[in-house]
């Protein structure tokens, strides 16, 4: 992006002010290599560790589905087809760094230490699910659309203000690029040049509203020109592209460089949520043309023909994260339902002595559910 | 007739008022081809077409401020906020704009739009999908809050609603959207605003509820029953403005009332029952007033919503202390 | 501006958007002319009108003020040094087009035909000032900034639907379009190609806060690349340039074309309002550089070089809107407060049943009153 | 001990925080260079530098928003709304986030953020300049909502809500920011929230008001002394958490209760007193609790203010009814 800045009173019919938007995109939907690829695409244990997540998460995301379906989970949103993004970021943040995802980001949730056991008690309705045990300064799961990016905003003003070289990160999907927070907290990302980094996972549909129904912008990346900093669109199905994006977006951050805005382009293979039928707004068509560009396999692709990876290790890996999904299914399942009274424990640092009451009636309540009354 | 649950309610009385009134649009979230999260505007973008019910970008604030620049060209906007967890947003342009139009022009300009929303718990849904915040919209002057607690009232409401010269908060109880089916008869007839419908006479105690607690509230009253307590059941329907008199005039008869709501207790909107009736009928009064409410607390994720929600022992437990008062 | 739409999963390193932003200012700071003229330059009697409208404009301000510093009006804020924005956008619009205004734009509401004792009343505290006799349709002041942008979008969006040949404008400040309000609303412009033409009148500050740490961006117009269509930049204080391209855009808009965003130039000269001291965050140097570019001097200038006016004219000019002000300002002063019960009396088109009692009683409060109670 | 006032107090608070704890952060629209459209913030920002006294682009939804994230990562922010009819794009924020922060992580990221802003009517301000929506917040689970109604108050209940773990509304009653001047020692010593203040002992009736009411509350107090009825005067100060036992105990001795306040009746705060005083001291009644506050209207423009605010003799008048009550 180039922007030329005008004098206040330039007295002449003249542009005074361009943009562009680029996009960046290495494989194609086989696997093969369309364009020189950049660095990260020769670091064989980078790639095999990005694959790894993508495998876990979806490997999760199908485990979660079947707990919904057999009525032992609430109401799920699966990441299907979007993993490559999520695992990506995942990639490119440091643990110091912040995350501030929305709902469909277990990808990065994961690789940054959030456990499955975590994130099925969160969609099997139990608040322990957002007690991150690893990492604890990480937002929870953000659910009213766009809420979350002015807290990023907040979290890197917080680490500018610390002088601390750590990154902010905000995901959220198209739909939440309609939102005003999304473009208040975009333009005092800039006005303060914060270390902030804003994913837009365009999965082209929010609900059953398309993205051309969002806006009639060409491209989502150009949202960043009103907030006055740099956007720019990648192949979200694309690992090696979008990996290699997104970490340049962090490193600039970390280096004063301020904020980015990246438009990650990808597709919901699944519904919108357990919740949700698609099949009453979109064709079976337009799926399936979509499997094509699907991550997992491009990326397996370029990993064995690169010699990163053989199909041998593959099947090992699917077994392992089977295992581990089912190991965290297990605990989760297995865990015992919080006190009603809790509601009451984490509301404020303290409990207000008048509230005391109505706790205690809540205790005598549940005493009496458990004598059976 | 045709028997209809709540939500089928709903888009009957969508229905019925588009095809008799090319002012009336419907718009939101999700409205059109999908027909909405729960059905409610399901078939009307077939029938009415794509500029009558209108897929709008997600941004609930838009949604209501395009309501009004459109109420105030004359047509008449039914928004659908997808779910209350998100009608914050429009709580600026409901409270500084919607309700004020009409005071602010003396008259000129007018907003007759409907502001619905699906509201409160125990469907087992998602973070801030069941929370019950009537009571903030009740509080605004210019406002009309209205929630229905049947299918026939959804219905007759609803349209009243829609015809409604001024702002109208819709809540619609989606706990009990699809819990019973009832005749209906889609004849266009609206009910009355601006009242309270008792929807069971009794002597020993008044119970006050809107919404979705009504059912345990008259669950609780067929219990009591057969215990020889004779309750009032009287469903609020229309919180602003509030019908203090009808309740008023069950409590000079029964000397004693139970309000029930699943929004939290503090400034919920009990608090504005309950407060009249000290005011205005204190006399009559044999027993306090106690409001058998949510807690205090953030609606708790699904697995200890029914704990957070008031149960039919805990308003049959709140009679038996109004009756044993004293 | 130009963009090129970009397929789906294009799989290169490659632009695919281009946004440029253009400036337009025919005069310069003496009225003396610095590129070829638009047609509406030849048209004298246009740039008369616009002349009297910008000079009525000024003359009621300051009347407006000196009311106000004699206890005779509220706050009150000023358009000083804008008017040729609000005066040329009076003239741009057509009395079948609605004006959804903020509080500034005294020039555009005098043109479309509230009156002088309308504004008045209404910064004196009275709601009557919001029922105009003249343009019934028009929204009132708008105070909560960017709030009244959507209701422009939700007019347009009901003249679209009745296939009427009417435009909305909404106007706000350059504060304005930090909010998530003003992109909201220009957002879903775009995506129904509305006929709306949104005005940001850049007065640089917004009280205290300069147009600097609202955004990095380096323009304003640049904010509707965001929303997917045109902005661009104009002399707010060439009164021609500001007719121009204001009338191009409320055209265009009126010929399907859809919305703009056309940000003025230009610089508040006044303190914010009458409650605000400005001295405390801008320097006298800087007002006093900006008075050298202030809009009527230019217009008048280029009138008379023009031959279309004269001296002798333009002190009758002055005289005749003194007079007129005058009459308006004893009309507001001679205009009897409401009844206190009126704040019953809009507030539902029939007063619900409950609120009568409220209404009794403030009644016989001020029956009491006048009794001298 | 210097004499200073309501805004002055504000400032003062302010200023002591900062000095003690440079995890305090004042952002807002117009506090740097300005000091605030009130003088609130003045002087702070040349003292502590542009990086803690923020001005922020104009969007109250964002600062908000920041404020969260801010104070998610162990900041204070005390951000300041500029008045309180611009709050309203914050409660999206306050509502899902702020009040629900610590409670969604259980306990694991929490929210100390201060949100400020002047309330009230009564100094012939511009439209959307002069409404009082405390209920709304009040309602709010996990929050707390505290009004001071004196400089010392201002001074002591500001300090005790920027250092308080969780997130505070505290609104300011412009209408007596420069009302009165008390002496109040620049010391640090915050004073308790979750209490309500007793101004003035009595035993003929309990006047409960908060903020700028509380000055024609007592002068009606003062007036009442003359006609021999010994009023009690309870300064709410929190509204959440509310000290009901406070009032109840008051309650309990005087047998008659009159609640005053600003904002409009119906679904206001003072409902949730006269309802706790329904449920929990109606046998202590002597009189019907009656509610003294403005009306179920919009705000009129400034030359009706004064129609709208509840004044002393109307208080008087309340007073005069409680005590002839039965
Ligand atoms: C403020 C708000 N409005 C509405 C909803 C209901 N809702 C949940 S997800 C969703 C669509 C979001 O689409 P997008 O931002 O594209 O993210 P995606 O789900 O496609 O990843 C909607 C409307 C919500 N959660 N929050
Ligand atoms: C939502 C909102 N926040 C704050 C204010 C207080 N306020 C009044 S005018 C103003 C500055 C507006 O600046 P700008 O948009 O540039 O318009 P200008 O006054 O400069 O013409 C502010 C902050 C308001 N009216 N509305
Ligand atoms: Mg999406
Ligand atoms: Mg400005």
């Amino acid at each position: 992006m180039a922007g030329e800045k005008k004098t206040e009173r330039q007295e002449e019919l003249e542009c005074v002010a361009k943009f562009d938007i680029r996009y960046t995109g290495y494989l194609d939907k086989d696997g093969s290599v369309i364009r020189p690829l950049p660095e990260v695409a020769n670091q064989r244990e980078t790639l095999v560790a990005l694959y790894r997540s993508i495998v876990l998460t979806r490997t999760f995301d199908q485990k979660a589905i079947a707990l919904q379906r057999t009525g032992n989970l609430g109401t799920y949103a699966s990441s299907l087809g979007q993993e490559a993004v999520f695992a990506a970021l995942g990639a490119a943040m440091q643990p110091k760094d912040v995350l501030v995802p929305y709902y469909r980001e277990y990808g990065t949730q994961l690789a940054r230490g959030v456990t499955m056991t975590e994130l099925f008690l969160y969609w099997g309705g139990d608040e322990r699910g957002m007690d991150y045990a690893g990492p604890r300064e990480d937002f929870p799961i953000c659910v009213p659309i766009a809420t979350q990016i002015p807290h990023a905003a907040g979290v890197a003003l917080a680490m500018k203000y610390r002088k601390e070289p750590r990154v902010a990160v905000a995901v959220f999907g198209d739909g939440a690029t309609s939102k005003g927070d999304f473009y208040e907290a975009a333009n005092a990302a800039g006005v303060w040049n914060l270390p902030l980094v804003l994913v837009v996972n365009n999965n082209q549909w929010a609900i059953s509203v398309p993205r051309s129904q969002q806006t009639v912008c060409q491209t989502l990346a150009q949202k960043a020109v009103a907030a006055g900093f740099g956007g720019e669109q990648v192949d979200g199905n694309d690992a090696i592209a979008v990996l290699d994006r997104l970490s340049a977006a962090v490193e600039k951050a970390r280096n004063g460089g301020g904020p980015s805005l990246i438009e990650t382009i990808t597709y919901r293979l699944a519904d919108h949520t357990t919740a949700d039928d698609a099949s009453r707004y979109r064709s079976k068509e337009e799926i399936k043309a979509h499997w094509e560009y699907e991550p997992i396999k491009r990326l397996r692709q370029y990993l064995i023909a690169s010699q990163f990876w053989d199909p041998k290790q593959d099947e090992e890996l699917h077994q392992t994260c089977r295992r581990e999904v089912e190991d965290a299914a297990k605990a989760y399942l297995e865990t015992a339902i919080q006190k009603p009274s809790s509601m009451f424990d984490y509301l404020y640092e303290n409990l207000p002595e008048t509230l005391r009451p109505q706790r205690d009636e809540l205790v005598a309540r549940e005493q009496r559910h458990h004598a059976g009354d | 007739m045709p028997e209809i649950n709540l939500v089928e309610a709903v888009n009957a009385a969508l229905a019925f008022e588009m095809a008799a009134d090319e002012n009336v649009i419907v718009l939101g979230e999700d409205v059109g081809v999908n027909g909405g999260v729960f059905r409610a505007t399901v078939g009307l973008q077939e029938r009415y077409g794509n500029e009558r019910v209108v897929d709008t970008p997600l941004a609930e604030g838009l949604i209501a401020g395009l309501s009004v620049g459109m109420a105030a060209q004359g047509l008449r906007p039914v928004a659908e906020i997808q779910f209350m967890g998100f009608i914050y947003p429009t709580v600026d342009q409901i409270l500084n704009h919607a309700s004020r139009l009409r005071n602010r022009t003396r008259g000129r300009l007018t907003c007759p739009m409907v502001l619905r929303a699906p509201y409160g718990g125990g469907i087992h849904a998602p973070e801030h999908h069941s929370e019950s915040y009537e009571a903030m919209f009740a509080h605004i002057p210019g406002l009309r809050v209205v929630i229905p607690s049947s299918p026939a009232r959804a219905y007759g409401l609803l349209l009243a609603a829609i015809r409604d010269p001024d702002p109208v908060i819709f809540l619609e109880p989606k706990r009990i959207y699809r819990l019973v089916k009832q005749e209906v008869e889609d004849n266009g007839e609206s009910l009355p605003l601006d009242t309270c419908y008792t929807l069971r006479e009794g002597s020993d105690v008044t119970l006050v509820s809107w919404g979705a607690m009504l059912h345990e509230t008259q669950q609780a009253a067929d219990q009591l029953e057969q215990e020889g307590v004779d309750a009032e059941v009287i469903d609020v329907a229309s919180l602003k403005p509030l019908d203090a008199q009808t309740i008023l005039d069950s409590v000079a008869k029964t000397g004693r009332c139970v309000v029930v709501h699943e929004a939290a207790r503090t400034a919920g909107f009990g608090a504005e029952i309950a407060a009249q009736i000290a005011e205005y009928g204190l006399l009559n009064l044999l027993a306090p007033v106690k409001r058998v409410t949510g807690y205090d607390t953030v609606m708790p994720l699904y697995r200890l919503e029914d704990y957070y929600l008031p149960g039919v022992d805990q308003i049959i437990a709140a009679v038996r202390e109004v009756l044993e008062f004293g």
